[in-house]
């Protein structure tokens, strides 16, 4: 007779060989590098919980720190690459093989071990597409991941930061893996359970919290003229017209500046209630001026925001929180949101091409896609209808059978036509591609496929792209808003001219806005500290962001 | 540091009277416009003193349109550039053709 | 004549630039610049460095009104080059003051600065000598020598020492007045000593509220044009002496302050000592409740 | 030279000088007879709120006594002293009041010399030897605002590019060559010839205009200065009379 009970007889051998370190569930600090070792075999699935704010930081450090004759070959599939000890343990010869969503500041050490053979790659994902993996073909064996507190059962508190834990949980403990977490403190009741504790196997009490990286936060004080004329262009010239209700913002000083501008320029266009009334979006302390003002009805959360923790348990109107009052935040719920029932999804980015491409690759660095990918596509599974979502349906196929038109998401790329050290926006050809040629890669990183991106924003006007027609007025229209960039130096002005007349291409001058108009004045708050005024004191900016 | 000098033929006359005016301050990335009401009212010279090398086509560009669409004939300008990307040349560029059509106070 | 005319521009003085600053803290029209950037005056010395230079070496002197009032007016532009003081720079504001004893006008400094400028770190290093010793020597002649602080550069370096030579100080929250910035400190004594990145610790071991509950400051005003010109008004009402009885006065009121929080480790402890309800809610604290909270400072009157 | 060997070349008729931890202070007599005192900073000593506040108390004493004697200012320090606590209790507000004591000593009437014997900078010589009336120094003196290898940090150039470049100018390289050229040290004294004569020489000097600028003129150190200096008062007091008359 064939067993069908492998799994769960390998679980049974590593919660016996874990046990040997631990009273009862809980593993003290000590013998954490012999538990991970005797609970860990060699070319396991490992998630090590971290994404691009939260992070297992006391497992990732005791992880890189096994001997690699014990423990070797493990296949890492995990949200983030974030910390360095991420890498320590590739480095290391811990871990061979990646599949990861994220890394953001190890973009470039990860780059060149990709380079260098020290990684086998897997692939790059979005979120939600490692996520779906997890319950398909990268199930994980082992999770390690963090909390709060736990009790002596293993009940978990997340607090506002529970992200991606409940399905790396999920797929991990009920597919006989073995879940281990740290937690900043074991208690006798915890204030929620966010994470059964029949889920969880061990417990280990690091006794402060986990790392919380404040991703979200943009400082008012940075936001240039600029950048205010493209939120200026945005908020009149896209969320007015199509009337913009449910959306996502990225994370960049273009969407915090139109955050910045509803309560002040938006208000002036009478645009309050008729857009921004519903977010799929972390807690960004750039909104606080909108949510006070009344612009919002609801958020819901990937994560939560260091510092924003008593501000949003303040606001349960707006925000999801739990019966012990704080937030909860949840990546795959979030990601789905903003994928199904988002209207729009509006972020910068570093590179676009001719056709519409764009990436946040550069040659040096893989910075991942975290979720704009996921906010960033239209999901040809949707079927409910929304004003703008015809709207932008029609506009892409004005003469098709309106009852059998998809409608489109708006798909919005925003930026100034130079970034950093007068890198330019626009390119002949991205980065990516070099970099996939490099790399060997089946894929090139493109982060907003050309055939879902809807709208390009920069201070030169907007490109309305469901309104090209042909692969020509395409470029045209990109090129027409690529200010004096090389692309934008070489378009054809005549055609270019026609687009506007069309209404395809808009200036500020045809939007009625003077570039001279766009002030830091207009901005509901100009630096953290308004921020924490506006918030009525309850937003606590991390250190490092106060000038006071 | 790179030196560029245009001097091109201007549609428009700059409105106002005040005799110059000044914008921006010289920073990374940022830049610094001063406007002199001194020549004749169909010229205007830009002169360019910039720490970015290597960017002669994009300021062609940017002084070529400034002058086609703004109202600077008469105006000697004189620039000192920490770098500006060419969007806030050309706000600096706007910004001191409006400041200098002023009334005095 | 110029008729009088009150000025209400609104602005963040921290966010403002020095033209803008001037243009909102004197009467409205009222201010002369004396070696305007038309005359491109420039540093001699940062094309050797090959840096950008700016037509008035990023400092404004000129006269102007304030309150009816003829004063004489310089003011650093903090974004260029950190505000430091070089040839140029320096000179501008030596030859202010000397101006100002010659015409026994009283003057204002809106600083905003780093200190010298290292580029041209000598002539800056003795412009400040020579402004400090133009300052007291406009000072004995009975002249008030204000000094505002709010600019995004703090006051820092030689600009410090300058400040210390003025009659009165004003100074708003986003102010900082040290000799070493955090970082030249985190150099020399390491990260445990001072976390140059910690920008609430360097805002309360340098920042305005601290200053001026030691007495390092005499006025506290919000980030606010308006409420600088406001200070600066009642600070050229009363003059202030500037003899050895001043200076016997100020001798004591530092060696008193060595005394009583001499052993502080941090600024907290100075406010507790201060008696400071909840001294770690200073930072948080509006301008109103702070002024109320700082009822028992020290402070500097006659003993600076 | 050592400090002694500095002040029996100075004061050949005798001392009583008296060196506290870091800190100079005593009386000598002066070749005509007349009394000195002498004060200063020692050993390459940072200066700190500790050390400032001892420098001023004395200044101000002196002044108090009524004597109208010269001040000798002996200065062989570091830069001010870069810590959290100095900082914590206003260092700006000592350095200042130490320099304001020497310059209001001026102003009562006592002649006040700064001798930089050894090394100096940034704040420390702000408040010391640059608040003096006639600042000398000797041979081997090293003053500074920051030394190179801080200096190539901060400007992210290497230090040969950095020597390079101080050829060319004396505006921007510690050393006493350069802070002599600029106009800031009045004279380099001989230290093969007694010292006394040479400290005559200087309280000789007429008093009270600040010539450091027109020095760094003449010695092309720091050609602009005194003539920018100069520009902004004569526009000044024209525009002043236009104020008046328009």
């Amino acid at each position: 007779m064939s067993d069908w009970g492998m799994q769960k007889a390998a679980l049974g051998e590593r919660l016996a060989a874990g046990r040997q370190h631990a009273r009862g569930k809980v593993v003290p600090i000590p013998s954490l590098g012999a538990f991970l070792t005797a609970v860990i075999r060699s070319g396991d699935r490992v998630c090590l919980e971290g994404d691009n704010q939260k992070q297992a930081d006391i497992l990732a450090s005791a992880l890189a720190n096994l001997d690699p004759q014990d423990v070797h070959d493990l296949h890492m599939v995990q949200s983030g690459v974030v910390l360095p000890s991420h890498l320590d343990i590739f480095e290391k010869g811990i871990a061979r093989r990646l599949d990861f969503s994220y890394s953001g500041p190890q973009a470039a050490r990860i780059a060149k071990m990709l380079f260098g053979r020290k990684i086998e790659l897997g692939a790059v994902h979005t979120y939600l597409e490692l996520f779906a993996r997890y319950f398909i073909d990268l199930t994980p064996n082992v999770a390690l991941i963090a909390a709060v507190s736990a009790d002596k059962d293993g009940n978990l508190y997340t607090g506002p930061n529970t992200e991606d834990t409940p399905t790396v949980v999920e797929a991990t403990s009920y597919k006989n893996g073995l879940v281990v977490a740290q937690v900043t403190e074991i208690v006798d009741k915890v204030p929620r359970v966010d994470i059964p504790g029949d889920l969880v196997h061990f417990v280990v009490e690091a006794g402060r919290p986990f790392y919380v990286e404040p991703l979200f936060t943009r400082d008012p004080a940075a936001i240039t003229e600029t950048q205010i004329l493209t939120a200026m262009l945005a908020i009149k010239g896209i969320y007015a017209p199509y009337g913009v209700r449910r959306l996502n913002h990225g994370i960049g000083f273009n969407t915090a500046a139109i955050e910045l501008l509803l309560p002040t320029y938006g208000e002036k266009l009478g645009l309050k209630g008729k857009v921004c009334t519903h977010f799929a979006l972390n807690p960004h302390p750039t909104m606080i001026p909108a949510i006070e003002s009344g612009w919002v009805e609801q958020i819901h959360c990937f994560g939560s925001e260091v510092g924003m923790e008593d501000y949003v348990a303040a606001r349960s109107d707006v925000f999801f929180t739990g019966p012990d009052g704080s937030l909860r935040s949840n990546r795959a719920f979030c990601q789905t949101a903003g994928l199904y029932a988002c209207d729009m999804f509006i972020g910068s980015t570093l590179q676009i091409d001719l056709e519409g491409h764009s990436s946040t690759v550069t040659t040096s660095r893989i910075a991942g896609f975290g979720g704009a990918p996921n906010m960033g596509s239209d999901p040809r599974g949707r079927r409910h209808p929304s004003e703008p979502w015809l709207k932008a349906g029609a506009e892409a196929a004005p003469d098709a059978d309106a009852a059998l038109r998809r409608g489109r998401k708006l798909v919005v790329q925003i930026g100034e036509t130079f970034g950093d050290r007068n890198a330019p926006l626009f390119v002949e050809r991205l980065d990516a591609l070099e970099l996939a040629r490099a790399l060997k890669l089946d894929l090139a990183p493109v982060m907003v496929y050309s055939d879902d991106v809807t709208h390009i924003v920069t201070e030169e006007g907007i490109a309305n792209l469901l309104m090209c027609r042909s692969k020509d007025e395409r470029e045209q229209a990109i090129r027409g808003v690529a200010g004096y960039t090389e692309i934008g130096r070489a378009r054809d002005a005549k055609l270019v001219e026609q687009l506007r007349q069309r209404g395809v291409i808009r200036r500020p001058e045809d939007l009625g806005i003077d570039p001279l108009d766009a002030d830091r004045r207009l901005l509901a708050a100009r630096s953290i500290k308004d921020l924490m005024l506006a918030s009525g004191g309850l937003y606590r900016p991390p250190s490092r962001f106060r000038n006071w | 540091m790179e030196k560029l000098s245009f001097r091109l033929t201007a549609p428009r006359s700059a409105g106002g009277s005040r005799a110059q005016a000044i914008v921006g301050v010289v920073a990374s990335g940022n830049l610094e416009v001063l406007l002199e009401r001194n020549l004749p009212a169909d010229v205007c010279t830009i002169d360019i003193a910039t720490a970015a090398h290597g960017f002669g086509m994009v300021w062609d560009a940017v002084v070529r349109d400034f002058v086609a669409r703004r109202s600077a004939g008469g105006l000697r300008i004189s620039i000192n550039d920490g770098g500006a990307r060419p969007d806030t040349v050309a706000l600096r560029l706007a910004q001191g053709v409006r400041k200098i059509e002023e009334p005095e106070r | 004549m110029t008729e009088v005319a009150a000025n209400n521009i609104s602005l963040s003085w921290y966010e403002a630039s020095a033209r803008q600053r001037i243009d909102a803290l004197v009467d409205s029209g009222s201010f002369a610049e004396f070696i305007g950037p038309e005359l491109r005056e420039m540093s001699p010395h940062l094309a050797i460095f090959d840096l950008p230079e700016q037509f008035d070496d990023g400092i404004v002197v000129g006269r102007g009104r304030l309150d009816g009032s003829p004063v004489l007016v310089a003011t650093q532009e903090g974004r260029f080059m950190g505000g430091a003081f070089g040839e140029i720079h320096g000179a501008k504001l030596t030859g202010l003051l000397r101006a100002a004893l010659a015409l026994k006008q009283d003057i204002l400094i809106l600083f905003d600065t780093g200190g010298v400028r290292l580029q041209e770190a000598n002539a800056g290093e003795l412009a400040i000598a020579e402004i400090m010793r133009a300052i007291i020597e406009a000072r004995c002649a009975g002249l008030n020598v204000v000094g505002l602080i709010g600019g995004r550069a703090g006051c820092y370096g030689g600009g410090s020492l300058i400040a210390g030579t003025c009659s009165r100080l004003i100074i708003s929250e986003q102010g900082r007045l040290s000799v070493s910035g955090p970082e030249v400190i985190e150099t020399n004594k390491g990260i445990e000593e001072f976390d140059s990145r910690d920008r609430a610790l360097v805002w309360r071991t340098m920042g305005g509220k601290h200053r001026y509950l030691i007495g390092g400051a005499d006025a506290f005003v919000d980030d606010e044009a308006l409420a600088f010109r406001g200070a600066a008004i009642d600070a050229l009402r009363d003059g202030r002496r500037c003899d050895m009885a001043v200076l016997e006065a100020e001798q004591a009121r530092l060696e008193r302050r060595l005394q009583r929080f001499g052993e502080a480790e941090d600024a907290v402890d100075i406010w507790r000592t201060l008696g400071i309800a909840d001294p770690s809610d200073v930072p948080a604290l509006p301008t109103g409740a702070f002024l109320r909270a700082a009822n028992d400072r020290e402070n500097a009157d006659d003993a600076r | 030279m050592t400090l002694d060997d500095i002040l029996a070349s100075l004061f050949p008729n005798g001392s009583r000088i008296e060196t506290t931890g870091a800190m100079i202070s005593g009386q000598a007599i002066l070749p005509d007879g007349g009394p000195i005192h002498v004060l200063g900073i020692t050993q390459g000593q940072p200066l700190g709120v500790d050390e400032a506040i001892v420098l001023a108390g004395r200044v101000i004493e002196i002044v108090k006594s009524g004597d109208r004697t010269p001040i000798l200012v002996l200065v062989d320090s570091a830069s001010q002293r870069m810590s959290k606590r100095d900082e914590l209790l206003g260092l700006s507000e000592y350095l200042s009041h130490l320099a304001k004591a020497l310059l209001l000593a001026e102003a009562e009437g006592h002649r006040t010399v700064g001798l930089l014997y050894g090394g100096s900078a940034a704040g420390a010589f702000i408040a010391t030897a640059l608040a003096t009336g006639t600042l000398v120094a000797l041979p081997g003196a090293q003053p500074a605002v920051m030394d190179l290898p801080s200096m190539a940090r901060v400007t992210k150039l290497s230090i040969d590019v950095l020597k390079a470049k101080a050829e060319a100018t004396p505006v921007f390289a510690p050393g006493l060559d350069n802070m002599v050229m600029t106009g800031g040290i009045h004279v380099v004294w001989d230290n093969n010839a007694p010292l006394a004569p040479q400290l005559a020489a200087v309280l000789q000097r007429p008093q009270g205009q600040d010539d450091r600028g027109r020095l760094g003129a003449e010695r092309g150190g720091r050609r602009k200065a005194a003539e920018i200096a100069d520009r902004v008062v004569a526009l000044a007091t024209v525009s002043h009379q236009d104020a008046q008359h328009g």
